[in-house]
């Protein structure tokens, strides 16, 4: 199946982002494709270049880095994103950053959305 | 439809919330601090035994081990999931989140 | 596009205006998706109902008033339908004469029946 | 103590766990979108009431504006204050927030 | 410094673990507190009793275990004292064996007459 | 009165800061002290430098500066901030990166402590 991810919440504050790891790895796994995840709300906080955790803590950078690598395509809100600071100097990746059609898009070519 | 709770639902309306919309056939996944609607001897036991009467309920495994809850600590006919488990109920049911 | 292919996406609103920003955003969303030609709905759940409540008046808290969009949404942003849960109302002792804007008003279970019937559900 | 709540009744546990700590001479502020608990006719009327009958409650204008909320559709007794009602409140008693 | 001078300070913590990080980033900070020399205690009511918890294993979920650290916050961190609040334990029927730890179990009054005896409440 | 002021979440997602600012003004205007402003938890996102919000809408970062411009000394929690990303490159001003002790040193020298 073709699943789409809507990710709302930010890292480390909400256990949202670990989540959705876990299920989006489990998915992979299973042979299913995730169409994309797309980060609104405080959830492009999970694309920020500069997150320095604890070395005894997971890195959430890493773990998405890693889906990215699997070929999970990564996007974040620009409206949301320039609110809160996600900008072209602070993102990830400046080829992340898209308009909130692509989520719409996400929902017409996904069989399944789900919220973390 | 699929169910899904995070919030625990001593200090979250989404729980009760959610109930009203469990029709015939949909399902309820309990995950993150949403886990402790299935632990046994609180006082909402009774909220979640009611929906165990006419739905089927999950738990996502990897929060209940987090929160220390044992298998035995978890109320009667709440199925025990894994991640790969979460994925199949997606698959099966359209989720819809309670957060 | 033809009528049949047109996808059906719900935005499920449970949270009040103001205290966060979910509300906020969520129209944002629902003014860009009003421009593809989709089939998208809006309905207000819980403490969303709360949104739609008039005489909203936000200069002394320094926000904007996103309230003025919901009159609009169906004719300007295409948006196909906003519904409203009766019970919902009730309990927060609103009654259709509060809100800012025309809406369905629809109980629990039609509400959960056109839940059914929708490809995607955006919670906000 | 002062008591401050920011978040709905209808949705957070905040102001019923709140209310197990309003001691005598306590007073509660509500603010945010903890303002829908001094809304009249919601089905937790009674329970704002309750709290009235003992202890002076208090809600931030700013809010209540913000809200929609009309001066008469405030719950009696209810005292409606500005943000320099809100500061001579706390220079008066210990806050502590609910949230 | 004297006794009499040391500043009062409760964290009450009224937050479940690992779905936010409320408690971690609260015990981060009782710990840096300790070694200020004042008078720190910590409080546990509603949710917040879950922290406790014994038998915590957080390696599915891929986050640190932060419960070992309660058990040791009197001793090596100099917090005065924890209390856990009796009616909340019940109410999630909790048990004093259940805890991961040696807390001092009070009901909610005697809870409110500590916090108001504190300069400064720190809620988490 | 000396009044410390903790704040607890990020900008623009929950009302914090703006009740946090409104209640600060008063107390100046009646003639009060902020003793400081600590960013604690997602609080910390409120300094974030690269805030571009729609310009129909207020802009906390501005707030904040008039705030500091008044006198009110604003510390953003160094730990809570490198879990998050704001580190010297994001934060507005690296001079108020800061620890946990100052927390307890405005519990200490404030009459009052109110959490937003």
């Amino acid at each position: 199946m073709k699943l789409g991810v809507l990710v709302k919440e930010g890292p480390y504050m909400h256990q949202a982002i670990d989540t959705a790891y876990n299920f989006i790895v489990a998915a992979m796994e299973e042979g299913h494709e995730i169409t994309s995840v797309f980060f609104y709300n405080d959830g492009v906080y999970n694309r920020c270049s500069t997150l320095e955790p604890p070395r005894d803590e997971r890195n959430i950078m890493k773990l998405l880095t890693e889906l990215e690598l699997k070929g999970v395509r990564l996007i974040v809100c620009v409206a949301a994103g320039k609110r809160r600071g996600i900008v072209n100097q602070t993102v990830c990746k400046v080829e992340e950053i898209s308009g909130l059609g692509q989520l719409l898009e996400l929902c017409i070519t996904s069989d399944r959305m789900i919220t973390f | 439809m699929l169910h899904i709770i995070k919030k625990s639902p001593y200090e979250s309306s989404a729980l009760s919330d959610a109930a009203n919309y469990i029709s015939q056939n949909d399902i309820l996944l309990l995950t993150e601090d949403g886990i402790y609607a299935a632990k046994k001897g609180g006082k909402l036991e009774g909220f979640l035994k009611g929906i165990i009467q006419k739905n089927q309920v999950y738990c996502l495994l990897a929060d209940v081990k987090a929160r220390g809850i044992q298998e035995n600590e978890i109320i009667e006919n709440v199925k025990i999931i894994d991640y790969k488990g979460f994925v199949q109920k997606v698959t099966e049911h359209n989720p819809m989140t309670w957060s | 596009m033809s009528e049949q292919k047109k996808t059906k996406v719900m935005f499920v609103c449970r949270t009040a205006p103001y205290g966060t920003i979910y509300e906020q955003e969520a129209i944002e969303a629902m003014i860009m998706f009003g421009a593809y030609e989709q089939d998208i709905s809006v309905s207000f759940v819980g403490d969303g109902v709360f949104s739609l409540k008039k005489g909203q008046d936000t200069s002394l808290v320094g926000k904007k008033n996103f309230s003025m969009t919901y009159p609009i949404l169906i004719d300007d942003f295409e948006i196909s339908h906003i519904y409203v849960e009766k019970e919902s109302l009730e309990e927060r002792g609103l009654k259709e004469d509060d809100l800012a804007t025309e809406v369905e008003i629809i109980d629990r279970n039609t509400l959960k029946q056109k839940m059914d019937e929708m490809k995607a559900i955006l919670p906000f």
